[in-house]
C-alpha cells in the first residue's frame, strides 16, 4: 500500500516534469521527444488506475500515433538543412536554435 | 491522499501547465503539444474520476476518455496539417521574394 | 395507424446528413453530389418542419425524447427537442438549404467542390446533433465535429490569410472545447451523470458546480467569441468562402450560445450567480458597441460584416439579465427568450444574406475593397438589394425579422425595468446605421472606375448565385410579417422547459 | 510577426499577468477538487446490471459500442471529416514516407514484422468482446503496419480515388446503416436485439478498424515530407 502510494507520487511528478520541459524546451526535436515520453508514462497512470483499454489506446495513440504525427511536420518543416532565406528572422528559426 | 486525489490534482495541474504553454510559448508546434497536455490532464482527471480502488472502475470514463484521445488525434492531425501548409506558402513566397 | 410520432424523426436529423456525407464521400461525380446535396437538404428542410409543427402536440415532456438503443439516462444517450430548439433546427435547415442551392453554382473547382460536400453535410450533423443533445459528453463530441468541420471550410479557401485564420480558428475551438470536457468532468465527479436533465436535478449551488459552470462559460464563450474574446472571428469569418462564412456567422457561432442559454438557464441555473448573469448581458453590451465600431472602421467588405456579427452577438447576450431568473418573473423571462430565439433567426437569415451578397460582390469585382466598390450597384444590383435588405434587418427597420427581434428586446428591458440594456439596443441600431449605409452610399452612387468596369463584363456571375443571396433576404422580410406565427410556434414548444415550469 | 508560424512572444509584463492568472485559476480548481470530496459513484452499476444484455462482456466495450455508441458514431465521424480535410486531390498520390528504399535488410524485417502487426491487430479487435481492445487500438496498429509498407515505397497509396474514399467512409457508413436498420426490428436507433448484439458489434467494430486504419495513414501520410523535395534538396 504504501509503495504504491509512492509510486503514484513519483509517477505524477514524473508526468508533470515532463509535460513543462516539452513546453520549454527550445528545441523542437527534443519537446516532441519528451511528449512522447510523456505519453508512455502516463500509459503507465492508465495501467496504475485500472483502465487498461485506455492504456492500450494512449500507447498505440496518444503516444505513437500523435509522436509519429509530430515528428512527420517536423521533418517537414523545420529539420530542413536548407538556409532560411527570410531576412526578417524568418519561419524557419524560431524553433530549432539548439541553445 | 488516496491514489485519485493524486491524478485528480495532477490532471488539473497538467491542464494548468498546457494552458500556460498554449497562451505564452511561442512556438506553434509547442502549442499543438500544449493542447495535448491540456486533454490528457481532463482525461486524467475523468479516469480518476471512475477509478474505485479495491472494487471494479467506472467503464464510462474510460470509454470517454477513448473517444477523446481520438477526437484529440484528429485536431492534432488537422493542425499540423495546416501549418504544414503554411509554412510551405510561407516559405515559397520568401523564395519568390528572394529570386529576383 | 398511431400517426407520424415525433420522436422517431428526431434521429433522422442526424441520421439524414451523416448519410448525404457519406454519399458526397462515395460519388465521384460532382454535379451528382450537388443535385443530391440539393435534394437532401429539401428533405431536410420538409424533415424539420415536421417535427416543427408536431411539436405543439407534445406538451409532455417525455414524449419529447428519444433514447437512442433504448437504454435511456444515465447509462444511454437521449435526444431531447423543445420549441426553441425546433426553432433552430429549422432556421438551420431553411438556411442550409439556400445555402447548399449558392454552394453548388459557387464551387467551381473540382477539388474545393469534392471536398466542400462531406464537410459540408458533416457540419449539419454537428449542428444538428447540437440543438438535440441531451447529453453533456455528447455535446463535446459534436462540438468537436463542428469545430474540426468548420476549420476544414475555412480553409478550403486555400490562401495564406484563410489558412493562418483557420489554424487559429482550430486552436481557439480546441481549447473552447478543453474547458467544456474539463468542465463537464468535474459535474461527472460530482453528479455521476452526463444528462442534462439529471445535472439539473441534481446540481446543487457550491464551489466545484461553480468551477463547471465557469469553465463551460469560457469555453462557449471562446466558441461563441463573446467580445474579449472574439479575436479569432474576424479574420476566420471573412477569410473564408462566401457561403462558409455565411453559415459560419449564421449557424455555427448560434449553436453554442444555444448551449450556453441552455446551462445557464436550464442545467445548472442552481449555480448560476444574479453577478454572472448581469456579466454576460455588460459584455454583450460592449461586444454590440466595440464590434459596431470595429465594422465601421473596416476597409474589406468580408471584414466588415463578420465584425457585424461580433456585434450581433452580442444582442443575443443580452438573454441573460433580461430572463434571469431572480430578477423577473417567468413572464418576462420568456419573453426575453422569444427575443432572442427572434434575433437569432432573423441573423441567421440576413447574414447569411450579407455574406452570400458580399460574396458576389468579391467575385465579381475582383476584390471587396470597400473604397473601390463605387456604382457597383449598376453590374450587381439583386445582390446589392440583398446586401441592403439585409442591413436594413441588421438595423432593426420595419418591416424585418431583425425589427420585431428588437423590437421584443425594447419592451422586454422596459418591462423589466431595465431600461439601459433597450439603449444599448437603440445604439447598436444605429450604429449598424452608419456602417450599412456607408456601403451603400458607395454602391448605389457615383460610377465605377473603368477598370474595374472591364473586368468585371468579363466575369459573368451565375444567377443563382445573386438569386439564392436575395431569397436570403426576402426570408427576413417575411420574418418582419409573420411574427405571430413564429412566436406562437415557440411559445406552444415550452421553450427551455424550466420557463414552462416543469421539470426537465 | 502576422506571416511567422511561431507566433511572436507576448510582451514581459503580459506573460506575467497571464502567467499568474493561470497558477491562480490551477490553485483554485485543485482546491475545490480536494475540498470537495470523494468522487461521486458513478455508472459502474447501471453498465454492471445491463451487461449481459450489450452482447459483450468488457465492460467498456459494452459502453462504447452499445450504451453510448451514438458517440462512437459521431466518433467515427470526427475522422471523417479530418479525412476529406487532408486526404490529397483526386488524382494525386501520397509520396511513400522515405523514397523508395534499397535497404534490403529493412524491407526484410517489415516483411516480418507488418504480418504479426495484422494478426494481433486482429486479435485486438477480436478480444474486445472480452478483454481489453477494440477497433480503436486494433486501427491503430494497422495503421502503423501500414505506415511500415508505405516506407518500403513499394506501395503507394492513392487516396484521391474512389477505392481508397470508400474505404474511408465504409466505417461511417456501416455504422449508420446498422444503427438505422436495427431500428426495422427494435423500433429504435442503436437499439441491437440482444441475441444478435455480439455479432453486429464485432460487423461495426471491423468496418470501424479498417477506416480508422485507413484515416490515420491518410493522415501520416499527408503528413511526410513531398520526396520531390529530398531528391532535389541542396
Amino acid at each position: 500500500m504504501d509503495s504504491g502510494f509512492l509510486i503514484d507520487l513519483v509517477l505524477a511528478a514524473g508526468v508533470l516534469i515532463l509535460a513543462w520541459l516539452s513546453l520549454v524546451a527550445t528545441n523542437l526535436f527534443k519537446a516532441i521527444v519528451l511528449f512522447i515520453s510523456l505519453g508512455l508514462l502516463v500509459t503507465v497512470v492508465w495501467v496504475r488506475l485500472g483502465a487498461v483499454d485506455v492504456a492500450i489506446a494512449e500507447a498505440a495513440i496518444g503516444a505513437g500515433l500523435t509522436g509519429a504525427l509530430l515528428l512527420a511536420a517536423w521533418r517537414r518543416l523545420w529539420s530542413q538543412r536548407r538556409p532560411v532565406r527570410d531576412a526578417s528572422g524568418g519561419d524557419d528559426s524560431g524553433g530549432d536554435n539548439v541553445s | 491522499m488516496t491514489q485519485d486525489l493524486i491524478y485528480s490534482v495532477c490532471g488539473i495541474a497538467l491542464f494548468g501547465i498546457g494552458l500556460y504553454g498554449l497562451i505564452i510559448v511561442p512556438h506553434i508546434l509547442q502549442k499543438i503539444l500544449a493542447v495535448n497536455i491540456m486533454g490528457v490532464g481532463v482525461f486524467m482527471l475523468l479516469v480518476a474520476a471512475g477509478h474505485n480502488p479495491g472494487g471494479v472502475s467506472d467503464p464510462v470514463p474510460h470509454a470517454m476518455v477513448l473517444t477523446g484521445i481520438v477526437v484529440a488525434v484528429a485536431g492534432t492531425a488537422l493542425a499540423l496539417s495546416l501549418v504544414c501548409r503554411i509554412g510551405e506558402l510561407q516559405r515559397d513566397g520568401a523564395d519568390e521574394e528572394a529570386a529576383p | 395507424m398511431n400517426g407520424l410520432q415525433l420522436q422517431t424523426l428526431l434521429p433522422w436529423l442526424v441520421a439524414l446528413p451523416l448519410l448525404a456525407a457519406v454519399a458526397t464521400v462515395l460519388l465521384q461525380r460532382l454535379w451528382l453530389c450537388r443535385w443530391l446535396s440539393v435534394a437532401l437538404s429539401a428533405a431536410q428542410l420538409a424533415l424539420a418542419l415536421t417535427v416543427l409543427l408536431l411539436l405543439p402536440e407534445q406538451s409532455d415532456s417525455a414524449a419529447r425524447r428519444y433514447a437512442l438503443g433504448g437504454w435511456g439516462a444515465p447509462l444511454g444517450i437521449d435526444l431531447y427537442i423543445d420549441g426553441f430548439a425546433a426553432l433552430l433546427l429549422a432556421t438551420t435547415a431553411a438556411v442550409g438549404f439556400l445555402l447548399s442551392i449558392y454552394s453548388g453554382a459557387y464551387f467551381n473547382e473540382a477539388d474545393k467542390a469534392a471536398r466542400f460536400w462531406p464537410l459540408w453535410w458533416l457540419l449539419m450533423v454537428a449542428l444538428n446533433g447540437i440543438f438535440l443533445a441531451a447529453d453533456a459528453f455528447n455535446i463535446y463530441v459534436t462540438l468537436e465535429i463542428l469545430g474540426l468541420s468548420a476549420v476544414a471550410l475555412v480553409a478550403l479557401q486555400g490562401s495564406l490569410p484563410a489558412l493562418q485564420a483557420a489554424l487559429r480558428y482550430l486552436l481557439v475551438g480546441l481549447l473552447g472545447s478543453l474547458c467544456y470536457l474539463l468542465g463537464v468532468a468535474l459535474l461527472y465527479r460530482a453528479y455521476g451523470t452526463l444528462d442534462l436533465a439529471q445535472l439539473a436535478l441534481q446540481a446543487q449551488a457550491e464551489p466545484l458546480s461553480w468551477a463547471a459552470l465557469g469553465l463551460i462559460t469560457v469555453g462557449l464563450l471562446l466558441k461563441t467569441a463573446l467580445l474579449p474574446l472574439h479575436f479569432w472571428l474576424p479574420p476566420a469569418h471573412s477569410s473564408a468562402p462566401a457561403p462558409v462564412s455565411a453559415a459560419l456567422s449564421g449557424l455555427v457561432v448560434k449553436a453554442s450560445f444555444y448551449l450556453l442559454a441552455r446551462f445557464w438557464l436550464e442545467t445548472l441555473d442552481t449555480a448560476a450567480t444574479a453577478g454572472g448573469l448581469q456579466m454576460l448581458g455588460a459584455l454583450g453590451a460592449a461586444a454590440v458597441l466595440l464590434g459596431s465600431l470595429q465594422a465601421i472602421r473596416a476597409r474589406r467588405l468580408k471584414l466588415l460584416v463578420a465584425y457585424s456579427t461580433v456585434a450581433q452577438l452580442g444582442y443575443l447576450f443580452l438573454l441573460f439579465p433580461l430572463a434571469a431568473p431572480l430578477a423577473a418573473g417567468p413572464g418576462i423571462a420568456g419573453a426575453a427568450l422569444d427575443a432572442v430565439a427572434y434575433f437569432i433567426i432573423a441573423h441567421a437569415c440576413a447574414k447569411a444574406a450579407m455574406f452570400l451578397a458580399a460574396g458576389n460582390i468579391q467575385r465579381a469585382a475582383g476584390h471587396d475593397d470597400i473604397e473601390r466598390l463605387q456604382g457597383i450597384a449598376r453590374r450587381l444590383p439583386l445582390s446589392l438589394l440583398a446586401f441592403g435588405v439585409a442591413g436594413a434587418s441588421l438595423i432593426g427597420l420595419p418591416p424585418s425579422g431583425g425589427f420585431i427581434a428588437k423590437w421584443l428586446l425594447l419592451d422586454t428591458a422596459i418591462d423589466s425595468g431595465q431600461w439601459w440594456w433597450a439603449a444599448v439596443a437603440i445604439g447598436g441600431g444605429l450604429l449598424a446605421a452608419v456602417y450599412v449605409f456607408r456601403v451603400l452610399n458607395l454602391a448605389f452612387a457615383g460610377s465605377s472606375s473603368t477598370a474595374d468596369a472591364l473586368r468585371m463584363r468579363r466575369l459573368r456571375l451565375p444567377k443563382t448565385l445573386s438569386v439564392s443571396a436575395f431569397a436570403l433576404a426576402l426570408m427576413t422580410v417575411l420574418l418582419g410579417f409573420n411574427a405571430l406565427w413564429v412566436l406562437d410556434l415557440l411559445d406552444i414548444g415550452a421553450p427551455l422547459s424550466y420557463l414552462a415550469g416543469e421539470t426537465p | 510577426m502576422f506571416h511567422k508560424l511561431d507566433g511572436a512572444k507576448l510582451p514581459l509584463g503580459l506573460r506575467l499577468i497571464c502567467s499568474a492568472a493561470i497558477a491562480a485559476l490551477t490553485a483554485v480548481l485543485i482546491a475545490i477538487v480536494i475540498l470537495s470530496g470523494p468522487a461521486a459513484p458513478g455508472l459502474q452499476a447501471e453498465v454492471a446490471a445491463q451487461l449481459a444484455r450489450s452482447g459483450v462482456d468488457n465492460p467498456v466495450t459494452a459502453v462504447l459500442l452499445n450504451f453510448r455508441s451514438y458517440d462512437t458514431l459521431l466518433e467515427v465521424a470526427v475522422l471523417l471529416v479530418v479525412a476529406v480535410a487532408t486526404m490529397p486531390a483526386p488524382g494525386r498520390r501520397l509520396r511513400p514516407a522515405l523514397a523508395p528504399t534499397g535497404d534490403m535488410v529493412l524491407i526484410g524485417l517489415i516483411d516480418l514484422v507488418v504480418p504479426v502487426v495484422v494478426v494481433v491487430g486482429a486479435y485486438l479487435l477480436w478480444v474486445g468482446a472480452y478483454a481489453p481492445g477494440g477497433a480503436f487500438q486494433a486501427g491503430a496498429l494497422l495503421a502503423g503496419a501500414g505506415v511500415l509498407v508505405s516506407i518500403t515505397g513499394r506501395f503507394q497509396f492513392s487516396f484521391g480515388a474512389l477505392p481508397a474514399r470508400a474505404i474511408l467512409a465504409l466505417g461511417l457508413l456501416t455504422f449508420t446503416v446498422t444503427a438505422a436498420a436495427v431500428a426495422l426490428q427494435t423500433g429504435v436507433f442503436f437499439q441491437y436485439p440482444t441475441a444478435a448484439a455480439g455479432v453486429l458489434i464485432l460487423f461495426i467494430e471491423a468496418a470501424a478498424t479498417i477506416s480508422i486504419a485507413a484515416t490515420l495513414v491518410l493522415l501520416y501520410g499527408s503528413l511526410v515530407p513531398p520526396a520531390r523535395e529530398q531528391e532535389s534538396g541542396p
